[in-house]
């Protein structure tokens, strides 16, 4: 059975409680709890993804020797807030040309796309909605809705800039999906699964442990990993699909209001997502640097801390990464994809297939001090 | 001693690596990663040191070895059983060979940093010469016929490129294409011969195949009429015969001297010629059970003489070599045909220690005055001291000269052959062997001096010229020849100093564990005969019981069972056995006659060259010369007959046949026929066939139509609805 | 309690629902969506049975290899699509019956 | 409980959403139908226990094949156009008409009658086997299954894939004339 934040609550006594609040009904309880959860952390990265807007602004603001927002709120800390309000109170237009099922459609299915990655996203080893054994791979199926939400927004919104945008954005994605996935599974090959469990289990302990450390294929997939989520995520330098420069605003050049605003938020919260799946596969994930035989809750909750901390640096790279480099022409897109990014991808997974082989699993810091579990 | 393959496998895996990144991003290193090469063989060097080390000198019986093997793959199911294992098998052969491999190709390598310097093709260079020595410590490390396969082709690949390395050439790129293609026809029987040994057994592993020998497994079974050992042997030794150069498969060698002089020296001494040998030695218990040594022995003996007999007409330097080559080569067959087991091993390393040196010191030659035929060169002595001084040890070596390693290991071939021609009551015709052996031993010691006399002796051509025509004149192989100073040797780590290691290990003690080398004089107390005791042929009943018992196992035997403490106790060739007398005698005679012979081809070249006493052999038989001269016509054999007369001739016949006799009787005949057949036919196609059953059958057709039509619509919707109308009114008919 | 019969029958209505596209649709591309609907009842019968029937994994290694066969259906089959579009600037299915007469 | 929640809303999203399919009028809707099909399909397969088939199925199907199908939509206008054809249930349009919905509906209801009939032969001789209701992980055995009993297969189906690359590859090359 796959372990959830339900069957983690379950060993300790104030579950028992909780059932006897509840009338002994198992299932409304684990049906509360989930709510719960998920609402929380539905609400914890909206609102990651709207301090995203902020950070952005602030940290560019930053790099050019700017001031950035500095109105609402302390430092406009708030102004992601003053945003919202803004695109709520805009009126909602629907192009006269446009396919409407479509284009109400497709912002949603960005959200869903986006959110349902969430459930799998290991906040911490307790605190994971669902730590399912095909974790990972459930990750990239599902946050591949956001391409066909792309693909859709630019077809229905019938206007060539959106058109192109989607077009662009579909292709990118699908592209970029595969380098990324081999990456990924040089990673579940190290690990011996899929699951976010199985895979942080086995970077606990010291920063030797983590799996971008563990051997020189998983230190250059992991980079491979980070250059082709900024490419799937559609973030600069491989920001195409919604080149100011060239297509206005890309595939939802034509969207206002809340409708628009789902597809940044989308955006953002995925970049949070790819950063934080980073994090988890790469970094150590939540694991704190010392093995402590107990667990309690305040334990998870630094857990989370620490995850989060990891996930949000990425982001700040990614952030950094925009406002230094210039964008890349379409040839070159394709071509770092399939030509660099796929072929170094496929020889890392061999490469660690063949570590594995001749040094059962051990890492370079396990061969050197000549330790090992 | 625990071995794990961590402690082997860099023999073979740190040359690979050299070669992935020279390959790679060579062009980015510094020097092309030459360095890259030669730190990734010392590292092989290290490594087969330290087994050598273990095999030789410690405490392990002297039947011991490591034998690991991992499952490649396995595609079994049920009772149908398919899986083929790879692994390593390192016994006391192996380990020698693995250092003589790699000690020679470690030098070899640094000699060619010297040599290749500036070239055009040094990036490309260093890219082979890495994978080419990693293909042969491969191959040695080999437990199975199917990986020692696939290292052999690799090393064939290599070959190809080195040979052709200068490929704007075309004459190298043709030597290259021949060297290849010669090959290959060996490489089919031997690709064949491994089929029909997996066929039988159901494994290709030299333990497998031994221990079936010993169970009988090849015994009673047929192929094509002859027994199933004989063939599987046959082709076998037909695939050690096109790579090392036998007979009817040597004409690839001689022209495999267009590649650059180290590559040649890695290809002749230490690695492609002798894994012909070497698989011959490791199939031996085969060769015995097929019953073919006699085959293999006149094989020998023949490339041993004729090769010798050419050599000694080539004006070239490396041709001499490559045809002395082809000769020991010889030598080294006829040592496996006579069953001179351990003497034909020996000849192995000796060779390629010698060999490597002459082929290094003419490549020292050729570097220094950019001249390599011998007619031009000569008074070279003053200039290159070092590699005089390496090359004429190496000559006496290869002549059978006393106190040298050639002596020691020939001459117990020669031994053993004369043995088997004349003691041991085999076929009288078989005496062939040891008389065109002992013929050639004479003609090598003859040739090998003519070369040195006209190299380092006589007066100075070259520097004659030099004065006489100035500066600026080509030679035909386009190098700016005589216009070259003659530089003063000087010791140089790279280039003189590997040729003098090499000199050192002509010495025959290295090798016999005494001075004389046949057994007589045990000096320093050093271990007598280390070569005979360590090196025997496989005894396969030993293999029974091994092959049964899982591999990963092997290993952890009791390793002290026979230590090699009897070193010191046995030595000569008495027994009480009454051949062993024998053989004694063989070899006593042996002995003296080829210190006879070679000292008389010396005194001969002697006179000849430096005396001028006696004319040279070109004016004596010039129409023997010419034949020499002409390599016994065998490429024209080849070319112009098997392939022009045989082929053409027959592409004559069969266009002649075409021609004259199918198409003027059988076609113009048939027309004749048909014409008259037709005026028949096209009444009746008229009157029946047009009017009744084409029209006839067009009206037919038409009421058909008017039905069928509505089902060929073509739309391929309808046809699916059809389908599935058709599927349900079957199963509606189904009664369950 | 959820039954095999009521897998059975989602996946024959989806049958049934595909069948349906492939003949109704005149569009080549309708068609192979309605393939592709087939080609899930199949593999959802699989996996039912192999839940509900045997005791391995069979089910679901085939399957996997009717979606394998799925994408190399549809990739190909798209392509051959778009080929025709470009030839007759359709992609009317009455248009592709050149081999009748 | 959960699972026959997620069974309802599952069957509920397949069979509604593949009726949908079939009588969407435009294609592009259709296919975004199609899309909500697989992942119904998906979630079937996940109430059956089979992750990793769930997962594969919305990774090729959603990641790969509806995007494939929507870019050919894209590319062939998918307009309504009536043929030019003059034969049996020629003069439709691309989507069909009632005519053509009429005539596949005749198909279907033959094909669930003669399928029921079968099943109702076969329902009674089928094992009833005590179905327990932990889902294990399939992930290792499918992957046993695939290198061990299945591998020729698995080794076929790439060299299929690969066939269907480079052919949809050379088909769809538009060609020089």
């Amino acid at each position: 059975m796959n372990q959830t934040v339900v069957s983690y609550l379950a060993q300790y006594e104030f579950f028992d409680s909780l059932l006897a609040l509840f009338g002994g009904n198992q299932g409304l309880l684990t049906f509360v709890i989930f709510m719960i959860f998920c609402l929380a952390i539905v609400g914890m990265c909206a609102t990651i993804g709207g301090l995203g807007t902020y950070a952005e602004r602030k940290i560019s603001a930053d790099i050019q020797a700017r001031i950035g927002p500095n109105r609402v709120g302390p430092y406009g800390i708030l102004q992601f807030l003053a945003d919202g309000v803004k695109m709520m109170t805009k009126e909602d237009v629907m192009p006269f040309s446009a396919d409407k099922f479509l284009f109400y459609l497709a912002p949603m299915l960005a959200l869903v796309g986006v959110f349902a990655t969430l459930a799998v996203l290991p906040f911490s080893t307790g605190f994971t909605l669902s730590d399912m054994n095909v974790g990972i791979f459930y990750l990239i199926a599902i946050s591949s809705l956001v391409g066909v939400s792309v693909f859709l927004g630019g077809y229905a919104s019938n206007s060539k800039w959106s058109m192109l945008g989607g077009m662009r954005g579909a292709s990118q994605i699908i592209s970029y999906e595969i380098p990324v996935t081999i990456s990924i599974l040089a990673i579940t090959l190290l690990a011996g699964g899929m699951g976010f469990g199985t895979i942080s289990a086995h970077q606990r302990g010291l920063p030797t442990n983590w799996f971008i450390f563990h051997n020189p294929f998983s230190f250059i997939a992991f980079f491979v990993y980070f250059v082709g989520a900024l490419a799937e995520t559609n973030r600069a330098p491989f920001d195409l699909p919604e080149a100011e420069s060239e297509l206005v605003s890309g595939y939802h050049t034509e969207y206002t209001g809340m409708r628009f605003g789902f597809f940044a938020l989308a955006e953002y919260i995925e970049v949070f997502v790819v950063c934080g799946v980073g994090a988890a596969l790469f970094l150590g994930g939540s694991n704190l640097p010392v093995d402590l035989s107990f667990d309690i809750i305040p334990l998870q909750l630094v857990e989370v801390v620490i995850f989060m901390t990891k996930a949000l640096l990425l982001y700040y790279v990614v952030i950094w990464i925009r406002w230094t480099f210039p964008r890349l022409r379409v040839d070159q897109l394709m071509s770092i994809c399939w030509k660099y990014l796929t072929p170094i991808a496929i020889f890392n997974l061999v490469g660690c297939a063949i570590w594995v082989v001749l040094f059962n699993g051990k890492s370079v810091a396990q061969l050197l001090m000549g330790g090992g579990h | 001693m625990q071995y794990t393959v961590g402690s082997i496998a860099p023999i073979f895996l740190a040359p690979v690596i050299a070669f992935i990144i020279n390959a790679f991003f060579g062009r980015k290193l510094p020097r092309n990663g030459d360095w890259l090469a030669v730190l990734s063989i010392f590292v092989s060097f290290v490594f087969s040191a330290r087994i050598f080390g273990d095999f030789v000198f410690g405490q392990f019986a002297t039947d011991y070895y490591i034998h690991k093997t991992f499952n490649w793959f396995d595609l079994s199911f049920g009772t149908h059983i398919f899986k083929v294992d790879m692994g390593i098998y390192i016994d006391n052969m192996a380990a020698i060979m693995l250092l003589m491999v790699s000690g020679i190709a470690f030098l070899i390598h640094l000699f060619s940093t010297w040599y290749m310097d500036h070239d055009s093709k040094h990036g490309r260079f260093f890219v082979f010469l890495p994978l080419f020595t990693s293909a042969m410590l491969g191959l040695v490390l080999s437990d199975n016929l199917l990986s020692m396969f696939m290292f052999w082709e690799v090393m064939g690949f290599c070959s190809y490129s080195l040979i052709g390395i200068y490929n704007e050439k075309e004459k190298a790129g043709d030597a290259s294409l021949k060297a290849f293609m010669t090959t290959r026809v060996g490489d089919v029987f031997l690709l064949l011969g491994m089929v029909a040994i997996w066929m039988v057994i159901g494994s290709v592993s030299y333990v497998d195949i031994y221990s079936a020998i010993a169970q009988g497994k090849f015994d009673g079974q047929m192929v094509l009429g002859i027994s199933f050992a004989t063939f599987t042997a046959i082709c076998i030794f037909l695939g050690a015969m096109g790579k090392s150069a036998q007979f009817p498969l040597h004409v690839w060698l001689p022209d495999a001297m267009m590649g650059p002089t180290p590559g040649s020296a890695l290809i002749h001494a230490a690695t492609m010629v002798t894994a012909g040998v070497w698989l011959s030695l490791r199939m031996y218990p085969l060769m015995v059970l097929g019953d073919i040594t006699w085959f293999i022995a006149v094989i020998g003996a023949i490339t041993a003489f004729g090769a010798a007999t050419i050599a000694m007409v080539q004006t070239d330097i490396k041709a001499v070599l490559a045809y002395s080559t082809l000769s020991q080569l010889g030598y080294m067959m006829i040592g496996v045909g006579v069953g001179s087991y351990n003497a034909a091993f020996m000849h192995v390393i000796t060779h390629a220690f010698f060999k490597a040196c002459l082929f290094l010191s003419a490549g020292s030659i050729i570097h220094s005055v950019h001249e390599q035929e011998m007619p031009k060169l000569g008074g070279l002595k003053k200039y290159l001291p070092y590699t005089h001084f390496s090359m004429m040890c190496c000559t006496l070596a290869i002549a059978g000269i006393p106190f040298f390693s050639g002596f020691v290991s020939k001459d117990r071939i020669l031994g053993d052959a004369l043995y088997y021609g004349f003691m041991s009551g085999q076929n009288p015709l078989l005496a062939i062997v040891p008389i065109l052996g002992f013929a050639g031993a004479g003609l090598t010691a003859f040739y090998m001096f003519r070369m040195m006399f006209l190299t380092f002796y006589g007066e100075n051509k070259m520097h004659h010229d030099d004065h006489g025509h100035g500066h600026g004149h080509k030679d035909s192989h386009g190098h700016e020849a005589h216009g070259h100073d003659i530089h003063q040797e000087h010791l140089d780590f790279r280039s003189n100093v590997p040729l003098l290691i090499l000199a050192v290990f002509t010495l025959g003690f290295w090798f016999a564990g005494n001075v004389a080398g046949q057994g007589f004089g045990n000096m320093f107390g050093a271990k007598n005969e280390w070569f005979k005791i360590l090196v025997e042929a496989p005894k396969v009943e030993k293999f029974v019981e091994r092959a049964n018992q899982p591999f990963g196992s092997v290993d952890s035997r009791d390793t002290t069972e026979l230590p090699k403490a009897q070193y010191h106790h046995q030595s000569g060739y008495a027994g009480p056995n009454p051949d062993d007398h024998k053989l004694h005698t063989a070899h006593v005679v042996g002995a003296g006659l080829s210190i006879v012979i070679a000292f008389l081809g010396v005194l001969i070249a002697f006179l000849m060259y430096i005396r001028k006493s006696i004319k040279p052999l070109a004016s004596t038989f010039p129409g023997i010369t010419a034949l020499l001269k002409a390599k016994y016509n065998f490429d024209h054999f080849y070319v112009d007959v098997l392939i022009k007369q045989g082929l053409f001739g027959l592409n004559r016949f069969l266009a002649w046949f075409d021609m004259g006799v199918y198409d003027r009787f059988a076609i113009d005949g048939m027309a004749t026929v048909n014409r008259v057949i037709f005026k028949a036919s096209k009444w009746f196609d008229n009157v029946v066939i047009d009017a009744i059953g084409v029209d006839g059958t067009g009206v037919a057709v038409n009421l058909f139509n008017l039905v069928l039509r509505i089902f060929q619509s073509g739309k391929i919707q309808f046809y699916f609805i059809m389908l599935v109308m058709v599927l349900a009114s079957y199963i509606w008919t189904l009664n369950i | 309690m959820i039954s095999l019969t009521s897998y059975l029958l989602i996946s024959l209505f989806l049958f049934v629902l595909g069948l349906v596209v492939m003949i109704a649709r005149k569009n080549i591309v309708a068609i192979l969506l309605g393939i592709e609907l087939i080609l899930n009842a199949a593999a959802l019968n699989f996996v039912a049975y192999s839940r509900y029937v045997t005791n391995n994994l069979d089910g679901h290694v085939f399957s996997l290899f009717i979606i394998v066969v799925a994408a190399a259906e549809a990739a190909v089959g798209l392509a051959i699509v778009i080929r025709f579009f470009q030839i007759k600037e359709s992609t009317h299915i009455d248009e592709a019956t050149q081999l009748r007469n | 409980m959960f699972l026959q929640v997620l069974f309802l809303l599952s069957a509920t999203l397949t069979i509604g959403c593949g009726i949908a399919v079939a009588v969407t009028r435009n294609l592009m809707h259709s296919c975004v139908f199609l899309l909500g099909t697989l992942i119904g399909i998906a979630g079937l397969y996940a109430t059956l226990g089979a992750d990793f088939v769930a997962v594969t199925q919305i990774m090729v199907y959603v990641g790969g094949i509806v995007i494939l199908m929507l870019f050919a939509v894209m590319l062939t206008g998918g307009k309504d156009f009536v043929s030019r054809a003059q034969n049996l249930l020629g003069l439709a349009p691309s989507m069909g008409n009632k005519w053509t919905f009429a005539l596949s509906g005749l198909v279907g209801v033959v094909f669930i009658l003669t399928n029921v009939k079968l099943l109702m032969s076969v329902a009674s001789s089928l094992p009833t086997k005590e179905i327990n209701n932990e889902l294990p992980s399939t992930v290792n055995e499918i992957g046993h299954l695939l290198v061990k009993d299945h591998v020729l297969a698995f080794e076929l189906s790439s060299v299929l894939l690969l066939g269907a690359l480079v052919g949809a590859a050379i088909i769809a090359r538009p060609r020089k004339q």
